[in-house]
Order: C-alpha cells, then structure tokens, then sequence
C-alpha cells in the first residue's frame, strides 16, 4: 500500500499551493451562467417548476452533506429543519404588515434563523455523540415533529397546512413575483450563495474539524477540539441551511404542509444525498437533479418509477458506494494521466450493450407489470414508442431475446473494459 | 377493573408481537452492528407469502412454510448484499437495509398490487374464547400470545443451552477468536440473519390476519421496532423482551384512557390559561392520551438515549 | 463534470416538453391523484373509472362539440401537495384546461389555491377544477372560488344524510365518535355533534375522540373503549387501512352494533370486511349500485366490470363529472374558454344515471345530489366489489340532501 | 524548585477486581525526557491514558503545571498544553497529511470553533504546518492521504501532529512499536529533534531508544513503580533487572 504514491510528487504540491491561496472561481462562474441561461432553453412553465425544485432539493441536500458527507452524522429526521423554516416563512407572509415591509428575496434569511434555532435545541443534545445513537434521536425527535404537525394546529395547520401568497411582500426593484420564472432567478440566486457559502464552511477551521472529527474524534480531542462542539457546530449551520432551502420551498409553492417535515421527506434527502454522492462538495448536487428527473419526469412515463429508483439506489449502494459523484471523481486520475482515450472504446463496447440489456430488463418488467394489471382485455401497451400487444409471444420474445444478448455482449467485453482501466490507471499507480 | 384485565391482555399480545421482530433485529444487530431498516419489510414478507400460501394450502401450511421462505430470502439478503456492502461500513450497510425497505414495498405492489389482502384468521381459531365484561377475547389472540412465548422459550434454550447457542453468544463477543477456532462466521452471520428474518416472516404470519396485510404494514411498524431495541438496549435479549412489553403496555394504556394534558398540567399546579383559544399552545393544552399513544415511544426513546445512551439492559457503548 | 449532468438535464427536460404536443380534437383532462405509493389502490381505480367513463359516455357516442374526444391523462401527485403542484404545472404547460382530483382535502386544498392565483396571473391559461371526491365542507364555503366545483357531497352534507339515518332508529340511544386526527376526522366529529343534537337530543354522546392518522397498527384499545362504553353505534370517518383496522378490530372484539362510515367499500376494503363485516358496515354514498339507478347505468357497469374484472364502480360520481362537463362543454360551444364551461356548470341540473338529480348550486359549486345509505353485506348484490361476493345494498335514501344548507361562500367571478 | 511539569500522587486504576495501576506518585520536571519502562502488562498505556482523561482513575491526582486534570475532558486538557500520541497509530486517515497537521494547528493558534475564516487564507496556518512537515521530512507526502503512507511516515505524522499544537507537555506512546532498526533511528532522532526544550514523556519497548532520549526513567511493574532515576542508576538497579528477567522468564513459558 506503500508504494502507491504520484509520479511526481512535486507537481500537484505547486498545484495545491496554488489552488490553496485563492479560491478557484471556475466552477462558480459556469454554474452562475448555466443557471441564468437555463430558462433560456427550457421556456415552458413546468420546466422552470421542475428546476426551481431540484434548486430548493440541492441546498437541501448540500446542508444534509454537511452532517452526513462532511460530519460523519445519520440522520433520519433532517426535514424538520427545513420545514420548521418553512412554516416560519409561511406565517410571515401571513403576518400581512410585517411582511409589506419586507422584500421576498429576504424572506429564506428567516428560514434560515427557525431552521437554525430548531437545530440549536436538539443538538444540545443529540450531537454529544455520532453514530447509532445520534441517527436514533434524529430519528425520534424527527418523528414527534412530524406528528406535532396534525396536533399542533396552530402553527403547522394541521393536514391542509399554512398557505399564504409571496406577492404582498414589499415588491422588489419593481418585482412583485408573480411569475414562475422571477421565483426562479430569486432560488437560483439563493442557490449560489447558499452552495458557495457551505463551500467556504467546509474551509473553515469548524468545517474542516468537522472533517477531523468524522475520521477520528478522538484525535481531535487531543487536538483541542472538543467532538461534541464541532458537532454541534455543523448540526446547527446545517440546520440553518436546510431552513433557508425551507424558506425558498415556502416561497415556490406558497404551501407548506405535513409532508414536508415527515420522515418520508427525510428518507429522500437521505436517498439523493446519497445517490449523489457523500464524499465530494458536489455530490449532492448532482443526486438532487437526478432524483428529481426521476421523480417528476420518470413518473411521468412508468408508475413503476419508485421501484426503478429503489433499484438504482440499492444498485449504488452496492455497487458504487461513492455514488454518483464518485463515480465521475474515479475517473480524474485517467484524466490526469492523459490516458483517458484508452477507455472510450471498451466503454462503448460495454455500456452500450449494458444500456440496452438494462432498457430491455425494464421493458420486460413493465409487460409483466401490464399482462399482471392492466385492464382485461387492454393488451396493447406501448413502450419505447413502439405500440404492441403484450399478450403476444413476438414482443416477448423480442424483449427476452434483446436483452439477453445485450447482456451478454456486456458480459463478454467487461473483461476488456476491466483490463483498459488497470492499463489507463497504471502508469501512474495512483489508486 | 375488568377493563385493565383486558388492556393488560391486548398490551401482552401487542408487546409480544413486537417482540417477535425486536428478537431478531436485536440479535442480528449484536452480532453484525448492523440496524436492518429492513426487518420489518420481512414481517411484511412473511404476511403476504402466507397469503399466497393460504389460498393454496390453508392457514397452517402458510405458518410453516411462509417463515421458512422469508428466512431463506434474508439469508440471500445477507449472502449476496449485505456481506458485500459491510466492507464500506456500518452507515453504507445502514444506507443499504433502508434502500431494501423501499424496494421490498416496491416488490410487493408490483406482485400483490396496492390492495389489501383478503386474508382471514383460520376457522380454527375464529372464535371468541373467553369475555371480559362485555369485551371479548378472540381465541387467535390467546393463540398469538402461546406462539410468541414458545418462541421466546426456544430462543433463550438455543441461545443457552445449545452448542449452536454459545458459538453465536461467542461471536456475538469476540467474532476474530471465534473466527481462529475454526468456526465458520459468515456462515454464522448469515444463519443468525436467516433466522432473526424469519422470526419477522412469524410475526407477519400471525398479524397479518389481525392487523391487515397491505403494502404499508411494514412502514407503520418499521420505526417502531428500531424504538424498541433502542430502549432496550442494542443487543440485548432481555431488553428487547422488556421495552417490547413496555411499549405494548404504554401504548394500549394511553389510547384506553383519556387523560387530557390540561388534567396534568393543572395537577402540577400550572393553570389554565384564560383565554385558550387564542392561546399560541392551545393545541398543546388539548392533548389527549389517545391521540399522542403511539408516538410515547418515541419520547421514551429520545429521554432514555439522552439519560442513558445504552438502553435499559444495554452494555454497550456503542 | 457539471457540464455533462446539466447536458442531461437538457435532455431530459426535452423529452417532456417534446410530450407535450396537444391536438386540437382532444379535449385533456388531467386526473391529478397518486398513482404510486400508499393510496396508489384508490389512485388506479379512480384513473380507470375517468378513462372508462370518458370513453364510454363521451368518445363512443361521438364526442362533444361535433366530434372531439375527452382524453384523461393521468398525473402521479403520490398524494404529496408539493408533487401535485409540479403536475399541476405540467398539465397546464400541456394545454390542458381540466384538473380532476379527489385524494386528500390537504392536495384538494393547495390545488384550489394554486389554481387560483395561477388564474389571476396568468389569465391566457385558465385552468378548472373539478374536484371529485375531497370532502373538507371549506373548499365550498371560506375556501371556495369560482374555478372549484365539487361534485362529491361534502362532510357536513354526507353527516346530515347519514345522521337523518341514525336518528331514525329507534333503537340507538348512544353513540360513539372516533376519526383520524386531522381536518377531515374533526369535521366529521363536529357535525356529527352538532347534528346528533339538533335531531335527537336523546341521543348520548358516549365518546368522541381521535387517533393518529396512518400511525396506529392495532385499535383493540380503542375497540375495548367503545363496548366499555356501551354505545348502539359507532360514527367513523375512517379511510384507508385506518377504517379496516378499526372496523375489523371493533367487530373482533365483540361490538354488536352498526358502525356508520364514509369510505369502507372498494379497494380490498370490501374483500377484506367479508362474512365479519356483514350486517354491520354502513356506508354514506351516492348513487344506488345495488339496486342499480338505472338500465342505463346497469349497462354501464356491466361494460366496465368487462373491461376490468377486478375493478369497481366505487366511486359513481365520476361519471356524473364526465357527463356534466361534457354537457357543459356543449352548451358553451367550446372547451378551451373556461370562463364559459364555468359559467354552465354554474346552476346546472342535470339527471344522473345512478338515479336522481344533480344541481350544481351556484353560491358555493356545490353538487346537491341524492345522498344513500347502504349495508355491506352479500345477500341482493348485483354488483359485488373486488369479486368478494359482498357489496353494498342501499337501505335509505335521501333526495337533495342539504339542498337550503348554509354556506359562507362569497363566489368572486371573473368579471 | 518550580512546580513540576507533571505530578502524580497516589494514582490508582481498577477495572472490575483487578487493580491495574496500584498508587503512582510520580514527578516530571520542565524540559525532562522521561521514559516508562516495564514488562508487558505493567499498565504503561493505562498509566498514560489516565493522565490524559481516556480513563477515569479510581484515586489520586494528575496535575499539569499544578493544575489538577481530574475530571476534564480530553480536549480541555490539551488546551492546558499536554499534548499526546497513541501506541495504534490515530490520524486522519482520510485527510492529506498536510491537513492533518493543519488541524492539529488550528486550536493553538486561536481559530477555536470561528466560521469566518478561510484557513487556506490563512498564511501563519500554511506556514506552520509546513514547518512541522519540513520538521517531520513530509514535505513531499504533503497532498497524500494519511492512510496511504508507509508505517514510519505515519508514526512521524502522528508525533507532527502531536508536536504541532505547541503543547509544552508532549506524551509519546511507543513511538517506535514495530520499526525497523533504521526507521527506530530516524525516529529516535525526530523526537530529539522537535521535543528540544519541551518535556517529554515516553513509553517504549526499545531500550536503545529508552537510554538514548531518556534524561530519567521509570521503572513499571505491576502497576507500581519499582524504581526511578537517572538512566544507569535504573540500569544497575536489581530490583529492574528481577523484575526484567522475571517477566522475561514468564513469557518464555
């Protein structure tokens, strides 16, 4: 295991000092441009709907990273924190003066402080120790708040919820927001600063303890840092965070009910959080859209949808614990060493054929879906734009032989593809 | 007074339910430190396959073949899924039992659909056997509570008794020194899982009939069972015994009983506020036992973790 | 890396906007309701008794307006307000001008808001509402607007129905409420209250109380209280697995008398009550399945039952959704003005095939119907549901019911 | 005389019946080297886990600088400037050596639990800990993960990371523990090296080691101390060399 180390290593030690004295902008400033140009391409109400959800998803998945990805914590009930800052926000702009006076884009900082001060209460107790023990107080003060929802009326409004409307706020430069896509600009707008401010969080001294205590908190310990404070720490900016994603949510729908403090939301946040990726900044960005193209626009085509993602995750579990992002990250070594070019063809070779074997899995699955539940004497179906009658012995034998030899060509080239990726990570040994 | 005869029985017969899947989890957790969010997806597993089995060959058969299926399919679980992610850590294997939750529930709608089950205690039992002031005791009641205690029975004579009971106990301790005597642990592990799933495919055999079988059963009763072991304390038997009987017994008690959160309030000597209807708690003023049952465990769990992080009969630190 | 995933995105959001072609001669109609999940049963069957009714009522027999078609489109909403509000959106951006939904007075409730102020800011897309089974007695009075029409009989109304019932039997001198703890449980306890009282003030309120909704796995406790307090009947609002758990817990444990319900028919429900429940269920519907309203409607039921054996007509009034809308339509001369089907569905009566007639009351858009109560049971059954051999036989009827009810609606139209 | 560095007096350890540490009385000088020797057994690492709070001790007191320890928590005792190694090796595995080293800086110098700073902003941070990485010949592992490095270079990181807050009181615990002979060199000289004018109190194996850094030693048998002194009063004294062969006699069955 020794060995393992890069060709030279004075090389990425200039490039790290570098990186180190100033902030990288890069990234930054494309997802700034994609997310104002995005609108652009994507005119149509539902769109902008679909990805003023994935932002609100992303900071909330970002602020669950913090715990989960940055501070080794579990939990099971991180969407009270979001919806209590929700509800805070919606009985604002219930509070009809106070809320004239005050801009909109304004309004999530509220989110923000209820998330934060509903973070602060529980963590006083349940970060005083990570794992098993913390994942359960999560799990059971999660669950009081979400039933307090239909006792406590009078601030969660029971099983309709508390609604209001955004547009008595104090307009803004001329704004009132009433439409879709000025709500979008102001998320995308809370998207940048709220993703670059948990960025500069985990470069903070507490942030990176935070680190240092997920690994080992003891060591940090002896380093002078008490386990429990950096805990609490991290608990409450992620609360904080998860409360403004709340407040945006607020301002989106103009409604928050039970769901979005039960522990189904939290169980999603867990699985996008997860899917994206726990290890890398930019994980969970990348789970929150993939979820959410999942849930709004693959449940759409299949009410099959939640079984595909209850597949792909455990499948990710499985086999990518790093999730999606570590999944693109094993990849920057090839890059790095140049020998990228090496893997195009076997990847080809065998995703492809991977592709179709898994389309032609699901194809089978939703005919057996439809033999086993559609409507007696509804035999025809269609499925990848073809129409058919699912009762027949062609399409079967079609779909069975498609995917059989799909997975087989898989089967035949994995090797190829497992020895081009030794051959492109190699030369370099880095692992 | 008659009535407490009856609430102590229903709480027996829930507690011991309750029992039946924290036995197995417990067990399971000891031994692997994992907490299957799954199990109860077992329990779930077991109704339904007992189902498919009745129509075919009557109750019986389903109570003896549809545990054995369920145990056989949580030995998979174990062999080809769990084994593989337990190399990334104890929140990955976390991650993935949760995953497995929602795919089960997936599994089962896609199978059986989204109805509930006609499925229906056996004649044999489907009697009254005895009442209490009115209120009577179905004879499937009685049964569930012999089951459950022949199986506590047999467990704790497995567990102590048996050859096969002091490896797992030493495993359960020291799984490297079990390991070196040539002890095959995985195999264990996966035993050990096989049967704490099929202890939940039981459970569901019995209370599917009594408590519905549809695809939600396993959500209502999967935090629940967490809660139980968790006050009990993890790993331990005994406790899971306790805190299944205590939360059978709170839980009854508190719905059988209307005690009003104004009653203890003014007993501790706060008064009623004035004007409680535009009071900002006047919801918390008019809460009622019933109302409030089955989330008691849960504040029993959050105090008992912030008091005692061990659980009741808990050794470990975990 | 960014890049590639918003690449994706790119493409997939395409894909919908690609799907969202409309043609001219169909007239869409998104069914708004979950399709995956817990309720996913009642979601399907509703979806099933749309795409039925919109095809045999209306496509088969030429269409509407000189040959246009109703399509239902159904749009999974997993009974979340949240997931309701994109698919609203997404239905609108697919030209469509008709919601359906009836799952949970929670989505009915952000739905009817949402249609609201997306009719106020965007006048050029205006979108009905026809809500055909969320029940909360607000979405017609504080809450009522003109894009809202609700063609199920609400709480109150279904209360007073069932109520007149009950205070005709001489035989019930206690009572004992129970319901879910949320709006709907509490508007069911406090009709019934109040309506007990006015009808009969000899009638005794033994228990009145609620549980969590969705939470409790074994109601033997609360069965223990209601034959402790030796009530002659019990009122629930119960749905789901909250009324089976309840129903078969009070029968086991040894409760002699009728239980009065809302929802305890269709979906397994029947199937699952079987010999136990018979006798003893007694449901608050409208529309007359056994016997059946009319030739008409028996025809009808006989054409679905062939379609999905294992399906049912549990829920009759979506045929009277599609049958008012479609009439609707034809006096407006056009589908896509709303403003002018609104303005017809206002004060429209109309004959139902499940017997009786309808009005729609223009203060509140509130269908005023023949509201019946039925027993399950599986002696008389034409129609049984879930291939039980049980079903519901109607005892009582009652013609418009709450036809002069009060409401606090104050219906702002569009000028 | 000034107080002492550190003191112990009448420390005593039991778990369950068994009496593990049996009444230490102990005094440590400013700027001593002092090592803890004994047969396996003799409760060195016990002995050193009750200094630094990991254990409870049953009676007796620790105190640093005069100030009793009794009662706090790990971290409030590095603050007061006593400073640690583990005999299994405890870092940041998953994080680069450099980060190691930086976090070990953080609370010395004063960014405690601060949110608004950068650290890469922050030019004493880098150059610190690139000073200790320099101290410790780890420049160039500098961006590794911890884990990744060969055992010696994690055992150099680990007294880096022991060193790099400035505690004036630094704990080893068998540094050396399963090295060879050339990395036992490297490493007995990076501990003169950067323990140069602080106290030092080591537990060790390798007598090589003991009576080339030691300035005092103590002897620890059984959960006592047998003997303390000046590395050649130790070495001639019978009751150690019983004690030594005694054990080493044991262990031989």
């Amino acid at each position: 295991m020794t060995d393992q180390i890069t060709t030279d290593p004075t090389k990425p030690s200039e490039r790290m000092r570098a990186g180190s004295m100033t902030l990288s902008l890069g990234p930054w400033i494309v997802a700034a441009v994609l997310l104002a140009v995005l609108p652009f391409i994507f005119t149509n109400n539902s769109s902008i709907t679909i990805m003023n959800q994935m932002w609100i998803t992303v900071i909330f998945a970002l602020a669950y990273n913090m715990l989960l990805g940055q501070g080794g914590m579990l939990s099971f009930g991180h969407a009270v924190y979001a919806g209590v800052g929700g509800f805070a926000c919606m009985h604002i702009m219930n509070a009809s003066d106070f809320f004239a006076a005050l801009p909109l884009p304004v309004l999530p900082v509220f989110g923000g402080l209820f998330g934060m001060g509903l973070a602060m209460i529980v963590g006083s107790f349940s970060t005083r120790s990570a794992g098993t023990v913390f994942a359960m107080i999560s799990l059971g003060v999660g669950e009081l708040i979400a039933a307090c929802s239909v006792i406590i009326v009078a601030f969660f409004g029971g099983e309709e919820g508390v609604s209001g409307d955004r547009t008595y706020a104090r307009p803004f430069f001329g704004t009132e927001f009433l439409q879709q896509i000025e709500v979008y600009y102001l998320i995308s707008a809370w998207v940048l600063i709220a993703a670059a401010l948990m960025y500069l969080w985990s470069r903070t001294p507490v942030g990176r303890m935070a680190n240092a205590v997920r690994d080992n908190p003891e060591r940090a310990e002896f380093l002078g840092y008490s386990a429990r404070w950096v805990r609490f720490y991290s608990f409450v900016a992620s609360g904080f965070f998860a409360g403004i994603a709340g407040g945006l949510f607020a301002i989106n729908y103009e409604i928050l009910t039970e769901e979005n403090l039960n522990t189904t939301s939290s169980g999603v946040i867990l699985l996008v959080t997860f899917l994206g990726g726990v290890g890398f900044f930019f994980g969970p960005i990348i789970g929150a859209i993939a979820f959410t193209l999942l849930q709004t626009v693959l449940s759409l085509q299949t009410e099959l949808w939640a079984f595909y993602a209850g597949t792909l995750f455990v499948a990710t579990v499985m086999f990518f614990p790093g999730g999606l992002a570590g999944l693109m990250m094993m990849h920057v070594p090839v890059f790095k060493l140049g020998k990228a070019r090496l893997l195009i063809l076997p990847y080809l070779k065998t995703l492809l054929p991977a592709l179709i074997g898994i389309l032609g899995l699901s194809a089978l699955v939703e005919m057996v879906f439809h033999v086993r539940h559609a409507a007696y004497g509804d035999d025809e179906m269609t499925l990848f734009w073809t129409t058919f009658n699912s009762h027949d012995i062609l399409p079967w034998v079609v779909a069975l032989g498609v995917t059989a030899i799909a997975l087989g060509i898989t089967r035949a080239n994995a090797p190829a593809l497992r020895d081009a990726w030794n051959e492109a990570n190699t030369a370099g040994g880095s692992a | 007074m008659d009535l407490i005869l009856v609430n102590i029985i229903d709480g027996l017969v829930t507690g011991l339910l309750l029992f039946m899947l924290s036995a197995g989890l417990t067990l399971i957790f000891s031994m692997m430190g994992v907490l299957n969010f799954a199990h109860a997806s077992f329990y779930m597993l077991g109704a339904y396959f007992a189902y498919q089995i009745s129509i075919a060959l009557g109750f019986w058969m389903g109570l003896l073949l549809a545990p054995l299926i369920v145990g056989v399919l949580g030995a998979g679980v174990e062999r080809y899924g769990l084994r593989r992610v337990h190399q990334y850590g104890h929140v990955p294997e976390l991650i993935f039992t949760f995953g497995l939750a929602l795919l089960i529930e997936e599994l089962v709608q896609f199978i059986w659909g989204k109805n509930q089950m006609a499925y229906f205690v056996p004649d044999a039992l489907n009697f009254s056997a005895f009442a209490i002031a009115g209120n009577s005791i179905p004879a499937y009641k009685i049964f569930m509570i012999f089951i459950s205690i022949a199986i506590f029975i047999g467990l704790l004579y497995i567990l102590t008794r048996t050859r096969v009971g002091m490896i797992i106990q030493a495993a359960l301790s020291y799984p490297r020194t079990v390991e070196a005597l040539g002890h095959n642990v995985p195999l264990i592990f996966m035993g050990v899982f096989g049967v704490g799933t099929a202890l939940a495919g039981v459970a569901g055999v019995i209370a599917g009939p009594v408590l519905g079988t549809f695809p939600g059963m396993a959500f209502v009763l999967g935090s629940i069972v967490f809660v139980t072991i968790v006050i009990g304390g993890l790993g331990s038997l005994w406790g899971a015994l306790v805190a299944s009987l205590l939360i059978g017994w709170i839980t009854t008690f508190a719905k059988s009983y209307n005690i009003e959160m104004a009653d203890i309030l003014n007993g501790i000597g706060i008064g009623t506020p004035e004007n409680l209807d535009e009071s900002l708690f006047r919801d918390f003023w008019t809460i009622t036992s019933p109302q409030i049952a089955d989330i008691l465990p849960y504040i029993l769990m959050v105090l008992i973790l912030i008091f005692r992080p061990s659980g009741l009969f808990g050794k470990r630190h975990s | 890396m960014k890049n590639i995933t918003k690449l994706g995105v790119v493409s997939a959001l395409s894909l919908i906007v690609g799907a969202s072609a409309s043609f001219a001669e169909t007239i869409k109609i998104a069914f708004i309701d979950p399709l995956s999940g817990p309720f996913a049963s009642t979601g399907a069957n509703g979806l099933h008794q749309f795409e039925f009714a919109s095809d045999y009522m209306v496509n088969q027999k030429g269409g509407v307006l000189g040959g246009d078609t109703f399509e239902v489109v159904g749009f999974d909403n997993k009974i979340s307000p949240k997931e309701s509000l994109i698919q609203l959106q997404v239905a609108i951006d697919q030209g469509i001008r008709y919601i359906v939904q009836g799952n949970s007075s929670g989505v009915a409730n952000a739905l009817t808001e949402a249609i609201d102020k997306h009719n106020r800011r965007n006048p050029d897309s205006r979108v009905l509402f026809l809500n055909y089974a969320a029940v909360d007695p607000a979405l017609t009075n504080e809450k009522c607007n003109f894009w809202h029409f609700r063609f199920d009989a609400n709480a109150d109304i279904k209360m007073d129905a069932l109520t007149d019932v009950i205070v005709a039997d001489e035989n019930i001198k206690k009572v004992y409420i129970i319901g879910q703890d949320y709006s709907f449980g509490k508007a069911v306890s406090d009709a019934a209250n109040k309506m007990l009282g006015e009808k009969r003030d000899d009638i005794e309120v033994v228990g009145d109380e609620l549980h969590p909704i969705g939470k409790v796995k074994d109601f033997t406790p609360y069965a223990r209280k209601i034959v402790a307090s030796g009530a002659d009947a019990v009122i629930t609002g119960n749905w789901g697995a909250d009324m089976l758990g309840l129903g078969k817990a009070i029968i086991d444990n040894g409760f002699e008398g009728p239980i009065y319900t809302y929802y305890a028919a269709g979906s397994g429900m029947t199937a699952a009550f079987g010999e136990s429940g018979k006798g003893r269920i007694r449901l608050i519907s409208q529309g007359s399945i056994n016997p059946i309203g009319s030739e008409e409607a028996r025809a009808t039921y006989e054409a679905f039952e062939a379609k999905y054996p294992d399906g049912n007509i549990d829920q009759s009034r979506i045929f009277n959704v599609i049958g008012m809308l479609a009439t609707a339509i034809e006096e407006a001369g056009t589908a896509d003005d709303v403003v002018a089907v609104a303005s017809k569905l206002e004060g429209m009566e109309y004959d139902s095939m499940w017997g009786g007639k309808l009005f729609m009351r223009p203060q509140d858009h509130q269908l005023i119907q023949d509201m019946h109560v039925g027993v399950h049971t599986d002696e008389n059954i034409d129609f049984d549901y879930d291939q039980s051999g049980f079903g519901i036989v109607n005892e009582s009827t009652i013609e418009m019911a709450s036809m002069d009810s009060p409401t606090t609606c104050e219906m702002k139209r569009p000028e | 005389m000034s107080t002492p560095a550190l003191e112990l007096s009448g420390l005593k350890k039991s778990f369950g019946k068994a009496e593990i540490i049996r009444g230490i009385d102990l005094s440590i000088g400013k700027s001593e080297r002092h090592a803890v020797i004994g047969p396996n057994g003799a409760g060195k690492s016990t002995l050193f886990n009750l200094i630094t709070a990991r254990f409870q001790p049953t009676a007796g007191t620790v105190k640093l600088h005069g100030e009793d320890l009794i009662g706090l928590e790990p971290y409030q005792i590095n603050r007061k400037g006593l400073s640690r190694s583990f005999q299994i090796t405890n870092i940041f595995p998953k994080m680069t050596v450099f980060e190691n080293v930086r976090c070990a800086l953080l609370w010395s110098q004063g960014y405690k639990y601060s949110f608004w700073n950068l650290v890469n902003r922050s030019r004493d941070l880098t150059e610190g800990a690139e000073a200790i990485l320099e101290q410790i010949n780890l420049t160039e592992r500098r961006n590794l993960p911890a884990g990744t490095l060969s055992y010696a270079e994690q055992r150099a990181l680990e007294i880096g990371i022991t060193i790099a807050g400035g505690a004036d009181v630094i704990m080893l615990d068998e540094p050396t523990a399963g090295m060879s002979h050339s990395e036992t060199d490297y490493i007995t000289d990076l501990i003169m090296k950067v323990t140069e004018g602080k106290t030092l109190i080591m537990v060790e194996h390798d007598m090589g080691v003991v009576f080339g850094l030691a300035d005092r030693i103590s002897v620890l048998v059984y959960g006592e101390i047998i003997a303390t002194g000046k590395p050649e009063e130790v070495r001639g004294d019978p009751k150690v060399q019983e004690a030594y062969l005694g054990a080493a006699l044991e262990a031989e069955h």
